[in-house]
């Protein structure tokens, strides 16, 4: 007797769960959750941009060496690459939040043509010249953070 | 100072007389004496003893495990009482552990596995 | 003490290094840093002496009675709780393992440029060998002293030219600055102190202690490691904590790599300065690999009575070879599954909950015991701090289940 | 003696014991040995518990004292309920 209520129990908890699981899944993307995921992806993808313009700086000062950077640099880009599929995969589900989108969408291609830049600059001309759109992508993301944030 | 079967044996260290770890006493075979008292034969020890110990699924499990290995179906080790030297912080045996039957998953990685890996036998 | 005696300080700064800058501590210190500035600096401090207290115990105890930490547990707690425990922290030390050898991985990519996954089998074996051939004594003087060029961080703190009262502020603070949250500031203070005294660490500095034969003769021995060892671990964790408060809370850059952990060297101290530190992280991390690794098989050799230890041939201790080999072949199953194995550690929190009273109370209760130690039993100081901290463990380890879902994992 | 001829230990220890009556005096938990002639340990009593919690963590020995609060917890748990029975007057229920 003991052993079935306890099933019963376990049962109906486990219900419980998977349909409360079910129902954060299907539900539709409210405004909070654009904004949550959006200051997320603006966030991750200033992490990645500010490091990389730290790193790129202090390279052409010679204060750290190439597969240094190529590492940091392969770390920014896939910080990035994850935070801009994250932020595509939720569709806006009002105005207010298309208007967001239609904001940093544009900034996240922008970083990732940067970083791109930093990433192919073969010398330290071509480094100190791609670290400009780094800069500005950089600032780009962040005034977006201090507006939404 | 009496001895306490399951605090100052059950579950102690035993090891030989160079300090080396022989096993865990696992548990404690008794053997009726004259006066009809229970007095300590031998400590058992070994997955096949500790398994019957716990009893249960996961106990059986061990157990089968351990007799698989075990085949000439001789059951736990075994190690007489009188092998023992002292009890303190653990059981002390007066013999080196060469002299006692090596344990059976001991005796198959060595054959299978460990033994085979170049250097095992370096110090 | 003659010089030999100073080199066998080594055991407490490599066990210490597993838990205050193992690849997990070394991101997680770094982002503490760059978050919260240094307002998680006490947190640091309460590990150091809470890791001392239990360590010291443990170490007496195996020095006075040659009985490391897990054969206590099993012996006090029985089968079943021991096995409960013995569970719990193979989860942890696995978990870590896996970690260590993806950190190792890491800074040699770091160092050449490839990427770690192609380094992964030969440090996974590497450390295999060396875990099967070399001295124990050997392997923790080579990774405890090359972990120590970690110092490069806690030196760099003042070639960064920081505003030291800004500073001095922060780690008087004991709440998040602003912009940041409760919940995440206590999530990553708890992370923190339950890394500073993870359970691997008891075990294998106490089984460390019997590798090395300690006795009656070597408790100074024993204690200068505890009191030398930990404050170090302590000191070099604070430098990665305060570097990154330095360069990268102004700028409000989070940390999540290692990448940028070590950046501060380089800009403190130029390229010579980042390879030092990079070659610490990478000595650091194969130090907490092989202590992961070796406590892997003391715990299960130790439960179930085995032979274990490096002082003996593999063949006499076969059981307990085999566990160390599996181990590292599961961490390694683990890594190719392209987890992220600094989040894994993490995760291993929730078991950290079951496991640290399961360890420490048996320590404690061995401790006071005469039939054990004799006249080396506890004072008045090590019970009280022992009971304080035992308190302090077990409502950390509560208020961390609540917290992890409330931040999902310190987001 | 209703079990004459106990091979284990663990045959005893977590059994029933009772009284003259039949009435449970609690759970066994260990066995008191003293050495015969030939110094082989035989057991004389056993240490009965009630209540649930029977590991006694060393606290039934005079060796261990302190820290102050973990021995007034495990002596609050066991130490009020312990009793000794000589071997002679111990009466097991239940199966093995």
């Amino acid at each position: 007797m003991g052993a079935r209520r306890w099933a019963t129990g376990v049962a109906i908890v486990l219900a419980l769960v998977w349909g409360g699981a079910g129902y954060l899944v299907t539900r539709p993307t409210t405004f909070h959750d654009y904004r949550v995921t959006a200051v997320d992806a603006a966030r991750s993808a200033y992490n990645a941009l500010a490091t990389a313009r730290i790193a790129g700086t202090a390279r052409l000062d010679r204060r750290v060496t190439e597969p240094y950077l190529e590492s940091v640099l392969a770390d920014s880009r896939e910080a990035l690459a994850g935070a801009a599929k994250r932020f595509a995969g939720e569709s806006p589900p009002d105005a207010r939040t298309a208007a967001m989108r239609d904001e940093l969408g544009p900034m996240l291609v922008r970083a990732s043509a940067a970083l791109d830049g930093l990433e192919n600059a073969g010398d330290d001309a071509a480094l100190r010249a791609a670290l400009g759109p780094v800069a500005e992508a950089a600032d780009e993301v962040d005034g977006f953070l201090e507006a939404h944030a | 100072m009496p001895l306490l079967v399951a605090f100052d044996l059950l579950d102690r260290q035993i090891v030989d007389s160079e300090g080396i770890p022989v096993g865990k006493v696992d548990d404690v075979e008794l053997a009726v004496d004259d006066a009809g008292r229970p007095r300590v034969e031998a400590l058992l020890t070994g997955q096949q003893a500790l398994g019957a110990r716990f009893g249960g699924t996961l106990g059986r499990w061990i157990t089968s495990v351990a007799a698989r290995l075990d085949t000439d179906h001789r059951g736990p080790r075994r190690i007489p009482y009188r092998l023992v030297s002292e009890v303190d912080s653990a059981v002390r045996l007066r013999v080196r552990r060469e002299l006692l039957a090596e344990p059976p998953l001991e005796a198959w990685l060595n054959e299978h596995l460990i033994g085979r890996i170049p250097g095992a036998g370096d110090d | 003490m003659n010089p030999k005696r100073l080199l066998a300080v080594t055991l407490g700064i490599l066990t210490a290094i597993g838990g205050f800058v193992d690849i997990g501590d070394i991101v997680a210190t770094s982002e503490s840093g760059a978050r919260f500035g240094l307002a998680h600096t006490w947190v640091l401090l309460v590990g150091v002496v809470g890791i001392c207290v239990y360590a010291e115990m443990a170490g007496r105890v195996a020095a006075v009675s040659t009985r490391p930490v897990f054969d206590l547990v099993r012996e006090r707690l029985g089968p079943r709780v021991a096995l409960v425990n013995l569970a719990g922290s193979y989860l942890i030390t696995l978990a870590t393992l896996a970690a260590e050898i993806g950190g190792v991985a890491l800074a040699l990519q770091l160092l050449s440029g490839t990427h770690y996954l192609l380094w992964m089998p030969a440090v996974a074996f590497t450390l295999w060998l060396a875990l099967w051939r070399v001295r124990f004594e050997t392997l923790e003087r080579v990774f405890g002293l090359g972990g120590l060029t970690l110092v490069v961080l806690v030196v760099g703190v003042f070639w960064l030219s920081p505003d030291m009262p800004a500073l001095r502020e922060q780690a008087l603070t004991f709440a998040p600055p602003a912009g940041e949250n409760w919940p995440t500031y206590s999530f990553m203070a708890i992370a923190l102190f339950a890394s500073a005294v993870t359970p691997y660490e008891v075990f294998f500095f106490s089984s460390g202690g019997v590798e090395e034969r300690w006795t009656r003769k070597d408790l100074l021995v024993a204690r200068v490691n505890v009191f030398v060892g930990f404050p170090l671990g302590g000191l070099l964790a604070f430098g990665f904590m305060a570097t990154s408060a330095i360069v990268f809370h102004p700028v409000d850059v989070e940390v999540d790599t290692l990448g940028q952990a070590v950046l501060p060297a380089g800009l403190a101290f130029g390229q010579v300065g980042l390879g030092l530190a990079i070659l610490g992280v990478f000595a650091a991390t194969f130090g907490a690999a092989m202590e992961t690794g070796l406590s892997a098989g003391y715990t299960v050799a130790q439960y179930f009575g085995w032979s274990w230890g490096k002082y003996l041939r593999p063949r006499r201790a076969a059981r307990f070879h085999t566990v160390v080999l599996v181990s590292i072949l599961l961490a390694v199953a683990a890594l190719l599954t392209t987890i992220d194995p600094v989040q894994l550690t993490e995760y291993m929190l929730v078991f950290s909950a079951v496991v640290l009273p399961l360890t420490y109370v048996p320590i404690l209760i061995v401790a006071n015991d005469r039939g054990y130690l004799g006249d080396k039993v506890n004072g008045r100081l090590a019970n009280t701090l022992g009971v304080i901290y035992l308190v302090v463990v077990v409502a950390a380890a509560v208020a961390a289940l609540p917290l992890i879902v409330m931040t999902g994992m310190g987001g | 003696m209703t079990d004459a001829h106990p091979r284990r230990a663990s045959d005893l220890l977590g059994r029933t014991a009772t009284g003259p009556d039949g009435e449970p005096l609690g759970r066994v938990v260990d066995l008191i040995c003293e050495p015969d002639a030939d110094g082989v340990p035989v057991v004389t009593a056993a240490l009965v518990v009630r209540g649930r919690w029977g590991r006694l963590l060393g606290y039934e020995r005079e060796q261990v004292d302190g820290p102050w609060l973990v021995e007034a917890l495990a002596r609050r748990a066991l130490r009020h309920s312990q009793t000794t029975v000589p071997w002679a007057d111990l009466r097991l229920a239940g199966p093995a």
